[in-house]
């Protein structure tokens, strides 16, 4: 993970957004009204749930892109394992932090549907609320793990390890509802199987759509910034090994050479 | 002549604080070196690095024929390294301790009783516990470690601390035969030239770069 | 990779252990303690305590080998011995197998006892004793091999002791939920297939056992 | 004794605590932990879960504080720090006080944090606030004073992070009593007389307190 | 004269092992005295017994007037103790370090500056936690609370350890200085007599007891 600075360049890394992530956001801003009207206007309540049914708009594609973003942060560790590049473990952290964000609104956004429907915030004995609680935490405690003081390459190198690991849950909260049927209230996949009134699956989808965009956007800003700020710790970089050789009273090549390339204020 | 360190502008830092800002430095087998230098001049990193256990930012380095930058594992188990911390397990006795390290770099029992010999740790010490030996006994067990290692590049962090006189000389042979059998000693010492040091040639870091390196003579075959 | 070099790794560590007699003058009544503490805390009558046992059991061997493994990363962290350990031609994947052997000899002594207490206070009757065996056996695997895993993530950070728990708690969730169900059939209080999720515990034991052999070459490189 | 000094040494081991961020990025989701494996240990319906919620707050905030003075000591320990302060003119019973200032902020800070979270999850709902907050500022200051207390006798021991446990939890064990008592009056929960049990929970405060202010010296004394 | 230390025939156990075996030592106030002898020899456990750190087991001990037998307490505010651990707080800054231990022992702001000062440490290192501090640079923060503490008796275990050339010549100034105004110091080296050492009067130690004692010129004055 060598890091080289003379990509360090005025305007180039300033802002984190671009013409993508400017269409993305665009998109996010004509889609999220869309969807909410979709949801709360066109779609049709059910028999049973009622009103409380619209919440499936947004606890669904949130926990499928939780899945999505922990599976991404799986996939940047191996390469980072493999490659060394930093490219590769900011995606990770990037991705994992916005897993952790979107389960924690799974995690949300189910307890507020469980009050009306199972009439309880919380059930200890359902299998897929406690594994999705353990996924969330397991991914907390990666956040913290990336949080602790260490020399860049060893603090990736056991980041990777964790997310790695941490995916091993992305099954069992997917699966959680077939293998212990007996201890859940939750719904098995029911979206699949085909008793969805047009309409809902439609918003379903579209719901989908835009939490699928909203990740993508949020990930390449998250991406950025975790790229300026490893950029910004390089940043001092010439100007630190300038006042570190003046302790010996002495000036010497690499100081020299990134104060004639105007590197240094 | 072989080349055991061979430092081209290499710089470390240490999170963000470059503690070695580009050195330059090339040891060749057998030679002792000395590196001497103020407090926080970088001679710890030095040595860490040459040990393969910090990475290499910039600049070149490669220690016993390989290349850091690529390959920092595979000659870790020829150095012997002795920090400031001494790597002991505190609920182990002297001999028990000797004798895991022996067993880590398969030396025989004989190996092991004669470096515990050796460092003067025969007799009632053997069998006491590390957690209670004075700071030198504690320096000696940790260097007995070293002696069943049998290293080819011995770093050395200054060796006669805490070690009585006798310790220093046995220190100071222990160097000089490993050099005379064909291994490479880069140690750091505060202690004056004029003191009996086994080395030659003196090196002297400052502010993470060498500012001299000369022989005990005086000339200079500087690198900087 | 030499297995001899694992087994004097594990040797070492367990002399160690043995000689500051945590495990018979700390760790084991500490384990009392727990089970006594939840016992307080459920205040409960029998029949519930003795429904909750397996579960009440698998919550304090993880409590335990937390202080378990925290015990066996301060040992390698005190005096960088770690860092020695880096500089012998001692491959990374013995030190894991050792390390993890220790602490299985360590953790298992402590589940016989527990079991037994447990056994007489909760008033419990083993149906299937082969089941309560071999889901031991594997789930200890399991919660030794990622403890020594996440001992070494969490070696050298300084805040270890809080560190741990957060990252280690959550992996090892699983394992205890398994072996809870197993043991809940092994003791004939719930209707789960006990073999079931004695299978479950194998994937888990195998692979953090493969895992913990690769990444630990891994994360000591660096170290 | 003087308060100043108290204060110094209070605000030195917040500081080392509030930089390495220990507080909020890992006891927080530790406390979390322990909420989630009580809950699923107990497998039980909310109902249960509601009635227990006070016993179970009390038994996590025990090992919470276990882990807040392992911490509080290692500070001390590490690098002979205690000897140190035994070569200046501070009275111990200002250095008590002031490490017992410390952990009394750590812990009252995650029971707050932990309440809020044991009420959202276990659905109570409060009824007497006053003998909450009393209570909980209480049995804290009664578990910091053990803490710190307990705290020295293990410092320096070598093998502290498996003695403390069973020395302290047992001293601890009262006041966790106590504090599940008038929390279980104060949800409503339980018909017990919150206010008595506060009663007992202030002659625990002041003893522990004042024992440890005592006692403390005649423990570093001779350290 | 005044006797700060009265040692006679002092025994002390650490655990079963008697590390001192009967010392009998005088040093006035003013003096300087450093101590030298073998590794193991009870150079440490000596310090630690005159700083009220350790129980006398046989013998009468009393420093700076105290009995040790019957009060190891009160005299202990007037001791500074310089041992082979730094007594730092690994997470806090130099100069957060530095001033915890003024206010402890209740010295001022401006004292405190000064140490740092006198100590080398201002500048960068000044904010640097001490958990990242090299070897040296600990040890002269460790130095710079005493500093602030100006005991009337100083015992220094190995004080010139892992400090530089500049380092040893401030820590030898201020012994002078401390000497000077009338403050004792004991001090621990294994640098051998001909290096400018502050003393005059040497004591050496071997197995638990003092074997002789001179002055730099060679005339005894001995105790055994
Ligand atoms: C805190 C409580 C809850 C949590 C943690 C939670 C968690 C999850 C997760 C992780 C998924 C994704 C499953 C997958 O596709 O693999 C999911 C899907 C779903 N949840 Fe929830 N949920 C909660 C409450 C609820 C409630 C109260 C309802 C409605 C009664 C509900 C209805 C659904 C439905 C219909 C799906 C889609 C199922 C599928 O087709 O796979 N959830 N939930
Ligand atoms: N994380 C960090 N932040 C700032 N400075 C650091 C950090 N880590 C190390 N340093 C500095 O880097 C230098 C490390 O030097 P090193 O330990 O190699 O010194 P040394 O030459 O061995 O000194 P000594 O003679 O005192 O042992 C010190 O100046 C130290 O203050
Ligand atoms: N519990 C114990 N059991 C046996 N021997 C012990 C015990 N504690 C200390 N010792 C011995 O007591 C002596 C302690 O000596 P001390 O630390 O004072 O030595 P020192 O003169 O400072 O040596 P150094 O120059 O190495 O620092 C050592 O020989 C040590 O082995
Ligand atoms: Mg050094
Ligand atoms: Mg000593």
């Amino acid at each position: 993970m060598k890091i080289k600075f003379k990509e360090v360049k005025e305007g180039r890394f300033n802002a984190t957004s671009s013409r993508s992530t400017r269409f993305l956001g665009f998109c996010l801003a004509l889609g999220i009204p869309t969807l909410i009207l979709f949801a709360f206007v066109f779609s049709p309540k059910d028999d049973t749930m009622e009103d409380a049914v619209r919440l499936l708009y947004i606890h669904v594609p949130v926990a499928i892109f939780s899945y999505v973003a922990f599976g991404i942060t799986a996939i940047g560790s191996i390469c980072y394992l493999w490659k060394q590049s930093r490219w590769w473990d900011t995606t990770a952290h990037a991705s994992a932090e916005i897993g952790v964000i979107f389960s924690a609104l799974t995690l949300i956004t189910g307890s507020i549907w469980g009050r009306p429907t199972w009439n309880t915030w919380w059930e200890w004995g359902d299998v897929r609320l406690v594994t999705t609680l353990v996924m969330f935490l397991m991914f907390v405690g990666y956040l913290a793990l990336r949080q602790v003081p260490a020399q860049p390459q060893i603090r990736a190198k056991r980041a990777a390890i964790v997310g790695i690991i941490g995916t091993i849950n992305i099954p069992i909260v997917n699966r959680s509802v077939e293998w212990w049927e007996n201890s859940t209230l939750h719904q098995q996949s029911s979206l699949t199987d085909g008793n969805l009134e047009d309409l809902t699956l439609f918003t379903w989808f579209l719901g989908t759509l835009i939490l699928g965009i909203a990740y993508l956007w949020l990930m390449i800003h998250r991406f950025r910034v975790g790229w300026l700020a490893s950029e910004h710790e390089a940043l001092g970089y010439g100007a630190a090994i300038e006042e570190r050789q003046a302790e010996a009273g002495i000036q010497t090549a690499i100081a020299s050479e990134y104060r004639e390339e105007g590197e240094i204020e | 002549m072989n080349e055991v360190i061979n430092l081209q502008e290499a710089v470390v830092t240490l999170g963000q604080f470059p503690a070695l800002t580009g050195v330059t430095l090339q040891v060749s087998q057998g030679e002792i070196v000395t590196v001497c230098g103020p407090n926080g001049a970088g001679k710890s990193t030095l040595l860490r690095l040459c040990a393969g256990l910090l990475p290499v930012r910039e600049g070149s380095a490669s220690v016993l024929g390989e290349d850091l930058h690529t390959n920092r594992r595979s000659i870790r188990p020829d150095i012997g390294l002795l920090g400031h911390k001494s790597g002991l397990y505190d609920d182990l006795t002297v001999e028990e301790n000797v004798a895991f390290w022996g067993s880590m770099v398969r030396a025989g029992d004989l190996e092991v009783k004669e470096a515990i010999k050796y460092m003067g740790l025969d007799g009632r010490l053997r069998n006491v516990l590390v957690r209670q030996l004075s700071a030198g006994q504690r320096r000696r067990t940790s260097f007995a470690g070293l002696v069943v290692q049998r290293p080819s590049l011995w770093l050395l962090d200054e060796p006669h601390a805490a070690l009585d006189t006798e310790g220093r000389d046995l220190v100071n042979n222990l160097i000089q035969d490993a050099a005379a059998s064909g291994a490479t000693v880069l140690l750091v010492s505060h202690a004056p030239k004029e003191l009996s040091s086994p080395s030659g040639r003196f090196v002297t870091l400052a502010g993470g770069q060498i500012t001299s390196d000369t022989n005990k003579e005086g000339s200079g075959d500087g690198t900087s | 990779m030499e297995l001899r070099d694992a087994w004097s790794i594990a040797r070492k560590d367990l002399r160690i252990e043995f000689r500051s007699r945590i495990l018979t003058n700390q760790i084991a009544p500490y384990t009392l303690l727990i089970v006594v503490l939840f016992g307080f805390a459920l205040d409960a009558d029998t029949q519930t305590l003795r429904d909750t046992g397996p579960g009440l059991f698998w919550v304090a061997v993880l409590l335990i080998a937390l202080l378990a493994v925290q015990r066996a990363v301060k040992i390698e962290d005190d005096d960088a011995a770690k860092e020695r350990m880096l500089l012998t031609p001692v491959h990374p994947s013995s030190v894991f197998l050792g390390k993890a052997i220790a602490l299985f000899v360590q953790l298992f002594a402590l589940e016989t006892l527990l079991f037994f207490v447990m056994l007489a206070l909760f008033d419990l009757s083993v149906e299937d004793p082969l089941l309560i065996c071999f889901s031991a056996v594997l789930a200890t695997i399991g919660i030794a091999s990622s403890g020594t895993l996440y001992g070494v993530i969490t070696a050298g950070v300084g805040v270890r002791e809080t560190l741990l728990p957060i990252l280690l708690l959550p992996v090892l969730a699983p394992i205890a939920i398994g072996a809870t169900r197993t043991f809940g059939d092994a003791f004939g209080r719930v209707d789960a297939d006990g073999w079931a999720w004695f299978g479950l515990l194998s994937v888990f034991a195998v692979i953090y056992t493969v895992l913990g052999m690769f990444a630990y070459g891994q994360l000591v490189e660096d170290a």
